[in-house]
């Protein structure tokens, strides 16, 4: 069985290919059925293997063909396959799943319903590709073909410029963090002599030391490359624009899968990144400063979209914290159960929004709970699980994250409480989402609830982000054994305690009103914050002062050609010689005797250069 | 030529002169008649040296030359007549100046 | 002979092509693909014979009998000049792709020639005659010859059929490629002349002047005179300024060549003569080569960003793309060259798509300007999707040929330079901005509306096929482009192994 | 004078008669039809006596030399003139019943080059010189109507006559200092002459350069050549530009190599001089001229400065290769630029005869698709100017280059590669201009019938593409020479 797993992203693959062929003359259901069936396939042949890894849980890999072979560097097609992949297969497979689902019912009225499915399959493919890879070049590949199916899935809608906008710079932002990973495959080759990550892994640990600087360099850029795809500080300002994509591709790629790759990549290289606790260090920071500027961001959106991709961009900020502090497991794991219980929020809203004729701002919404029980329900578990409400999916991983977060040396009480802000704030903003949109008054009306395609994986997704926390996820063997040390007891329960309180405040403010911030917000100091805030901490306004308008400017300056011009002068002299020797073409007589004779001295004078010897 | 023992060198001397005083007037003269006549000038200036020099050779040569340069500059002289009878029909002048349709 | 027959086909056919104008209009063409189908037949059924292709013996560079084939004839025997042809791994690839793009090019033209259609496939035909006489020959002077000769017809064919301001294109490229070639020229003679001091014998056989004696200073000039010859027909920066307007003012299949085929022939002459004849002064040389080409890539690319005609916006990417190429020949180490030789074919196929993409809106629109398109995939789906297709190509996804070339030849240039290797990478980011916005203000955005109801017509069948061909073309070089390194290998290695040994102490 | 030397002078002989046998004709019935055909007969005739000559190669006393080498020439030049008087029988047959004295004049100036070739004297020279020269004068002045030939033929006459006296000014000033009138005798007295006498040495030997140089029209003795050749009857400027510049670069060639001109750094400093202000000058000035019989004036001038570059190279020749290399690049640089220079003259007699707005650029738009066969002998003249391989002007090109590296001679090289990349721009402008589309629309001339005029620009875009493409056998008889 496990020899059929090059099947699981080929199935996908294959039908992407064949809905971009028969775009035009395959019928509407035969369409849905290609593009749901080949996931689920995928997600069944997933399951098959998981089962027989788990009966015997020993890592295989898996070669198809050698890529390319010049030299040393041979590079194949081909997979590994353990305990992290089959998590990561079974996310992609079993979300992608749901929400190929999903969108049968939420893109049913599109012309490009064939085109949509298409992309959507080709990207579950390349993301398996990406975590099935045995080599980094592969990874690569699956790392680029994501992000190329994000770029025309965003832009889906192409007929609006500024979806064409988002999605461009969804992939360029992107492709910044790319080209420092593919930097640092060249640095790791060259190296290392390989870019098998395994083996890589191995060499690195025989030629280098703990604290090196070539360590260093390459971890730092590979994380150049997480942090653009995973959305972290610097280079998250593509996701939140990212949302003019339909919204079951927000909750698949830009929030179970694609934004995870970064995490998965520096999970995947672990022990490149125990080599450089520098690194390790820097991942921390970058997670810790990304959730706290994301959660203050998504307190004061008001796009349903916009709030709940800044808070993947938080959560995803977790996870780094959670690797940096060398909490693999605790990672991986909130990555899981943050696909679940995102991809929940995302379809909920998505349900939303299909129902409220696209509709965006919440507060234009309200009162939802009793029209859209569905969605209502939805939404409740999975803002409880993303505000890591006791006993939910999200309370045990980030409880974990947190705690261990702790348990570093030396810094670990701040990032532990950098973390708990961030928490504070996750349940205050993602009740005041629920609060907000469910309760009050209803402002507009909505078609109707979700029908079975959409309810189905709303409900299932639930039931995961209920339950999700008690999983195990066979991710020992993959990373190096935490400490079992545990913190003391006044820890986890302030862990515990804090979203608590984050749900109370968010009650008193956002629904019974008994909390009055209103002063507090339209002060001076608050009104410039909450704009600050909102404008996800000026960022985009800095990037495009100090990069993309003088690009255009470069380049609009550069249009004519600079080095023509050098040219154009070559030809100007020529011109001029031209002009001057055509006028001295007189037609006269005397002029062309007087240039004979100025010839005829001319020559004299040559001629009569005699050397002083022979005079 | 016992007496008039002139050296070689003051009569290319003077020839050089001659040749410069036609060239002179080629390039100052408008008129073909006495553009024509520079031109003889130029020749004969030419002929003298020959002249003085095959007489400081003692060789025949130069007055052979001579003789040459004579029956040429007739022939430059005899079409070149033959064009200025033609320029002034046609052009109704012969001003050189004038001849200047062809330029750049 | 196989050689010489290859060449004079393609000779013969494009008289024939032109004849055939007076049967009816369409047959030139007709008789164009023919032709080049006839002899991409031909090569392959000769090499059908041979040893495994993949188990390529390595060629010694200086001994022709190691060669896959090779033809010599006395031409004028006075200065040694014969008409030597020889054949390995990359100069086959290089004749491959140059017939099927030839083939490639009739197919884009199939209908936008409206005057002198048979004038226009014999000049076709003859570009393709030239283009394989320079992949074959190894006699210089008969190189040179080829050199020279294949721009008349490509000068025709966009002097004569090119856009609005093609008199102006045409002369620019001709003028650039000639001068630069003068000096190819006396570079040339000067080789040929030192080795005559030396052995007393007149020859311009590559494999008699490969290792000619000379000083590093005269070493240092004759590079020079190759290398500027080569790197304008690259074109390398500052010497790209013909290729914007040649390429947008040519017409399709002159634009397809032009980039396919011809730039090719620069890199070729680089990792062919520039290097293996001077391989001191060129190792010398690679540095300032080298951050030409650094500057190539980017400059290419930040021009492509902000140009508004199709076709010129394709045509800076090529500039930048042969950047690539140059880092890949002077970074001279296997990888790099193995990313070179990939890069001009995968770029062949990838610009060629493109500008036939461009030829096909010119055709329905009427205009190359960007501004005046917007939306069109809205009514020409196919289009829109092949567009994407090869713009993805061109801005090096993995899994497509293109991005195998740069990936091998950052990867050799790292063990070489690695600050240089990360300005050039930036070109994976420009590159990915100009594509983008070439694919936004073309196809994608509004529509616009002044073309609506003009009844736009999709791609279909001939033009689908074609672009199919390079698709798989593209997606084969991406996912396996083994065979392309294998046929590429031995001569490289070999090239390798004969400049490390002379230059030893 | 015995029988053998009468049987070398062959060449000159056949001409002579025909001379006296045009006059002979012209005072029994003045026929035009029947000049052409004894001018066409006389020159055949001539030149079978000058391959007969072959046999009889020697010095024919002082004056004359016989050799292969000049036979060549003179081969080559009575072809020349043999085209032109195909070529201008269109051009004078219009000129009505009394024209035969054009053909007399013809066979005098060839007669005049036939001596200048075979020149080993100053009063050869002279002769052969002055009677190429007058005859010129009437050709070119010959058409009755129009001003611009009568223009042209005083402006040639003037200066020409300027040159002549500066000519034999030059070498009156180097009889003074040897004492010798032959090439060889000048020659072996020089030496002993510059260590008493340079400057009249030097200065001598510069006045004739001076003067050759204006037959050539290198710079700056090249202004009368654009006025003369856009002026002259087309036929005439190309018989001006063939006959008389290639029999005055031989007696050049001779002058300079009997009197081992090449020894004196001074005099190759002044060469050098005028051959790079040539090279470049002419190019310059051909560059936007839309005239295209001025233009090809232009690029003659920078075409005589390319061949300069030989005696230059000459000096620096050391060993007997280098110097059997310089006589060919001599004779194969010579013999590419006449057949280039017929052909284009070919087809501008052909198509623009004497009307002088026809020779402008513009009426040459189009041309491929009116008349494919004049158009591709253009194309491949200028392609051969340009030197553009697969051209005899290529291989010429290909002598000079190699001559200037074995030579060491950059600079000159330098200008070589410079005038030479500039000239395709000029040239190329005329290549597109007859390949516009916009002009298809003028009728296509009514040409349908093949004309002997046709006949011979074939013949020579063969030859062209011979002597390129396949210059070994020629190659083989220069080196024979």
């Amino acid at each position: 069985m496990v020899d059929m797993i090059w099947l699981v992203p080929l199935i996908p693959l294959l039908s992407s290919i064949l809905l971009m062929l028969g775009s035009a003359t395959l019928p509407r259901v035969l369409i849905g059925l290609l593009g749901v069936c080949s996931v689920g396939a995928a997600a069944v042949l997933t399951l098959l293997v998981g089962l027989e890894f788990l009966a015997n849980p020993q890592p295989f890999q898996l070669t198809l063909w050698t890529w390319m072979q010049v030299g040393d560097f041979s590079p194949g097609i081909a997979f590994y396959f353990d305990g992290l992949t089959l998590v990561m297969m079974s996310v992609i497979t079993g979300v992608g799943f749901l929400i190929h689902l999903f969108s049968t019912e939420f893109m049913e009225e599109d012309a490009s319903y064939a085109r949509y499915f298409a992309y959507l399959n080709m990207f579950v493919a390349a993301m398996l590709m990406l975590v099935m890879a045995e080599n980094l070049l592969l990874l690569y590949l699956g790392w680029e073909g994501v992000g190329v199916c994000s770029y025309l899935l965003v832009g889906f809608w192409y007929q609006n410029s500024a979806n064409g906008q988002a999605a461009r710079k969804a992939f360029v932002v992107t492709r910044i963090g790319d080209t420092a990973m593919a930097l640092g495959l060249l640095l790791l080759f060259t190296e290392l002599g390989t870019l098998d990550i395994q083996a890589m892994m191995g060499a690195a640990d025989q030629q280098w030391q703990v604290g090196d600087r070539l360590p260093l360099i390459a971890c730092l850029l590979l994380l150049g490359g997480a942090v653009g795809k995973s959305a972290q500080l610097p280079l998250h300002t593509w996701l939140p624009d990212a949302m003019a994509g339909p919204t079951p591709v927000s909750a698949l790629i830009h929030a179970a899968t694609m934004v995870t790759a970064g995490v998965y990549l520096i999970a995947r290289t672990n022990g490149l990144f125990l080599l450089a606790p520098t690194a390790m260090m820097i991942v921390a920071l970058v997670g810790l400063a990304t959730l706290l500027m994301a959660a203050f961001t998504a307190l004061m959106q008001s796009d349903i979209k916009r709030i709940l991709a800044y808070s993947t961009i938080s959560q995803i900020g977790y996870m780094f914290l959670a690797l940096g502090v060398g909490a693999w497991t605790a990672g991986i794991f909130h990555l899981m159960t943050h696909a679940f219980f995102k991809a929940l929020l995302f379809l909920g809203s998505g349900a939303i929004i299909h129902y409220l004729h696209h509709e965006h701002d919440i507060f234009k919404m309200g009162g939802l709970r009793s029209k859209m029980p569905v969605t209502f329900w939805s939404f409740m578990i999975g803002s409880a699980a993303l505000a890591a409400l006791p006993m939910t999916s999200g309370f045990f991983s980030k409880d974990q994250i947190l705690l261990q977060a702790y348990m570093l040396p030396e810094a670990g009480p701040w990032l532990w409480l950098g973390g708990l802000l961030g928490a504070l704030l996750t349940a205050i903003y993602s009740f005041r989402l629920v609060f907000v949109v469910f309760f009050g008054e209803a402002k507009t009306q909505p078609d109707g609830d979700t029908g079975w395609r959409m309810a189905l994986p709303l409900v299932l997704l639930c039931g995961l982000a209920m339950v999700g926390g008690y999983f195990i996820i066979p991710v020992a063997e993959v990373f190096p054994a935490a400490s079992t040390e545990h913190p003391a007891h006044w820890v986890e329960y302030v862990s515990i305690s804090v979203p608590l309180i984050g749900l109370l405040l968010s009650y008193l403010i956002f629904h019974s009103g008994q909390l009055n911030v209103d002063r507090l917000v339209n002060s001076s100091l608050g009104q410039s914050l909450r704009r600050f805030w909102f404008s996800g901490w000026g960022i985009d306004w800095l990037y495009d002062r100090v990069f993309v308008r003088p690009y255009y400017r470069l380049s609009g300056t550069m249009l004519n050609e600079p080095i023509d011009a050098i040219y154009g002068l070559i030809v100007a002299i020529n011109q001029t010689f031209n002009h001057w020797l055509a006028v001295s073409q007189t037609g006269r007589i005397r002029w062309y005797v007087a240039s004979m004779v100025f010839g005829l001295i001319l020559v004299l004078t040559l001629a009569l250069q005699i050397p002083a010897e022979a005079l | 030529m016992e007496g008039l023992n002139i050296p070689l060198n003051h009569i290319l001397l003077v020839s050089t002169l001659l040749f410069s005083i036609g060239m002179l007037g080629l390039m100052i003269r408008r008129n073909i008649i006495f553009i024509l006549m520079s031109l003889e000038v130029m020749l004969n200036a030419a002929a003298l040296a020959f002249v003085a020099a095959g007489a400081h050779w003692g060789q025949p040569d130069g007055q052979i030359i001579f003789m040459l340069i004579l029956t040429v500059a007739a022939a430059e002289v005899a079409v070149g007549l033959g064009l200025v009878l033609q320029v002034q029909r046609r052009f109704k002048t012969l001003d050189m100046d004038s001849a200047d349709r062809m330029r750049g | 002979m196989v050689m010489v027959n290859l060449i004079l086909i393609l000779l013969l056919g494009g008289v024939l092509a032109m004849l055939s104008e007076s049967v009816s209009e369409n047959m030139p063409r007709r008789v164009a693909l023919v032709v080049i189908l006839v002899d991409l037949a031909y090569l392959l059924s000769e090499l059908s014979g041979m040893p495994s292709l993949t188990q390529l013996q390595a060629p010694v560079p200086d001994d022709p009998s190691t060669w896959l084939m090779h033809f010599k004839a006395q031409w004028i025997p006075a200065f040694g000049i014969s008409i030597e042809l020889a054949l390995d791994g990359i100069s086959l690839l290089m004749v491959l792709l140059t017939l099927v793009l030839g083939a490639i090019a009739v197919s884009s033209s199939w209908t936008d020639i409206m005057v002198k259609q048979g004038f226009f496939e014999a000049n076709l035909l003859w570009t393709l005659a030239g283009v394989l006489g320079v992949f074959m020959a190894l006699d210089l002077f008969l190189f040179f010859l080829f050199w020279e000769v294949m721009l008349i017809p490509m000068y025709f064919m966009i002097a004569i059929w090119g856009h609005e301001n093609r008199g102006y294109a045409a002369m620019k490229f001709f003028i650039f490629t000639q001068a630069s070639g003068l000096l190819m020229l006396v570079a040339t003679l000067a080789l040929v002349t030192v080795n005559h001091s030396a052995t007393g014998e007149w020859s311009f056989s590559y494999f008699d002047l490969l290792n000619t004696a000379m000083t590093e200073q005269t070493a240092h000039w004759l590079m020079l005179g190759f290398f500027i010859a080569f790197v304008v027909k690259l074109p390398a920066f500052p010497f790209h300024t013909w290729l914007p307007d040649a390429h947008t003012q040519a017409p399709t299949a002159g634009s397809v060549i032009l980039a396919g085929i011809l730039l090719k022939t620069g890199a070729y002459g680089l990792i062919r003569f520039a290097v293996p004849l001077f391989p001191d002064a060129a190792m010398d040389f690679s540095f300032t080569a080298m951050a030409l080409g650094v500057a190539g890539v980017v400059y290419g690319a930040v021009l492509a960003f902000a140009q508004t005609d199709f076709k010129r916006l394709v045509a800076y990417s090529s500039v930048s793309h042969m950047g690539f190429v140059l880092l890949g020949v002077y970074a001279w180490n296997e990888l790099a060259l193995q990313g070179a030789v990939m890069q001009m074919v995968a770029h062949g196929f990838s610009t060629a798509a493109l500008f036939m993409i461009a030829g096909s809106l010119q055709e329905r629109l009427h205009t190359r300007d960007m501004r005046e398109m917007g939306g069109l995939w809205q009514q020409m789906p196919r289009m829109g999707a092949v567009a994407m297709f090869f713009v993805v190509a061109s801005l090096g996804l993995p899994g497509l040929g293109n991005f195998v070339a740069e990936f091998l030849v950052l990867l050799g240039l790292f063990q070489v330079n690695p600050w240089m290797t990360a300005v050039a990478a930036l070109g994976l980011i420009t590159g990915a901005i100009y594509s983008l916005i070439l694919m936004q203000r073309s196809f994608q955005g509004e529509p616009n509306p002044k073309l609506q109801g003009h009844g736009l017509v999709d791609f279909a069948g001939r033009e689908m096929l074609t672009m199919a061909v390079m698709m798989v073309a593209l997606i084969g070089l991406g996912l396996y482009p083994q065979p392309v390194l294998d046929m590429a290998q031995p001569v490289l290695q070999s090239l390798l192994d004969m400049t490390s040994v002379e230059m030893m102490p | 004078m015995n029988s053998s030397q009468m049987m070398a002078l062959m060449p000159m002989l056949m001409l002579s008669l025909t001379a006296v046998a045009l006059m002979i004709q012209a005072s029994i019935k003045r026929d035009q039809a029947v000049a052409w055909w004894i001018t066409g007969v006389g020159f055949l005739l001539a030149l079978w006596g000058a391959g007969y000559a072959r046999e009889f190669a020697q010095p024919v006393t002082l004056l004359l030399v016989v050799d292969d080498w000049g036979l060549f020439f003179i081969t080559l030049i009575l072809v020349a003139s043999l085209v032109t008087l195909i070529l201008s029988k269109d051009t004078f047959s219009p000129e009505g019943e009394r024209k035969e004295e054009y053909y007399l004049l013809l066979v005098l100036s060839v007669l005049g080059a036939v001596i200048l070739i075979q020149s080993s004297h100053m009063a050869s020279l002279l002769l052969g010189m002055e009677l190429m020269g007058v005859a010129l004068y009437g050709m070119i002045a010959f058409p009755e109507k129009g001003e611009l030939p009568l223009e042209a033929a005083i402006k040639y006459l003037v200066l020409s006559a300027c040159a002549s006296a500066m000519l034999l000014f030059g070498f009156a000033l180097i009889y003074a200092a040897t004492g010798d009138l032959s090439y060889a005798g000048m020659g072996a007295k020089a030496a002993a002459a510059y260590s008493r006498e340079p400057v009249v040495l030097m200065a001598g030997s510069a006045m004739i350069l001076a003067g050759l140089g204006f037959k050539l029209s290198v710079v700056p003795f090249h202004m009368w050549t654009p006025d003369v050749y856009q002026g002259a009857p087309t036929p005439v400027t190309g018989f001006l530009a063939t006959v008389s510049k290639g029999a005055v670069f031989v007696a050049l060639v001779r002058f300079y190599l009997e009197g081992q001109l090449y020894q004196y750094n001074s005099l190759l400093m002044a060469l050098s001089v005028v051959a790079i202000a040539s090279m470049l000058v002419g190019n310059w000035l051909a560059l936007r001229q839309e005239n295209i019989k001025r233009l090809l004036a232009y690029s003659s001038i920078a075409h005589f400065g390319y061949l300069l570059i030989v005696l230059i190279a000459l000096a620096a020749a050391q060993n007997p290769g280098a110097t059997a290399l310089i006589g060919q690049a001599i004779t194969f640089y010579l013999a590419a630029y006449i057949v280039t220079t017929l052909a284009a003259f070919t087809v501008l007699a052909n198509l623009a005869g004497e009307d002088d707005s026809k020779s402008m650029l513009s009426a040459f738009e189009g041309l491929f698709w009116r008349n494919p066969l004049q158009a591709s002998v253009l194309t491949v003249a200028m392609l051969s100017f340009a030197g553009i391989p697969l051209t005899a002007g290529f291989i010429g090109k290909f002598y000079l280059i190699t001559l200037s590296i074995q030579s060491g001679l950059w600079v000159m090289l330098t200008a070589l590669v410079l005038g030479s990349a500039i000239a395709i721009y000029y040239y190329l402008r005329i290549i597109f201009a007859m390949s516009k589309t916009s002009a298809t629309k003028l009728k296509a001339q009514s040409a349908a019938t093949v004309g002997s005029q046709d006949i011979v620009a074939a013949l020579l875009l063969l030859l062209v593409l011979a002597l390129g493409s396949w210059p070994q056998p020629f190659i083989e008889f220069a080196g024979a020479l």
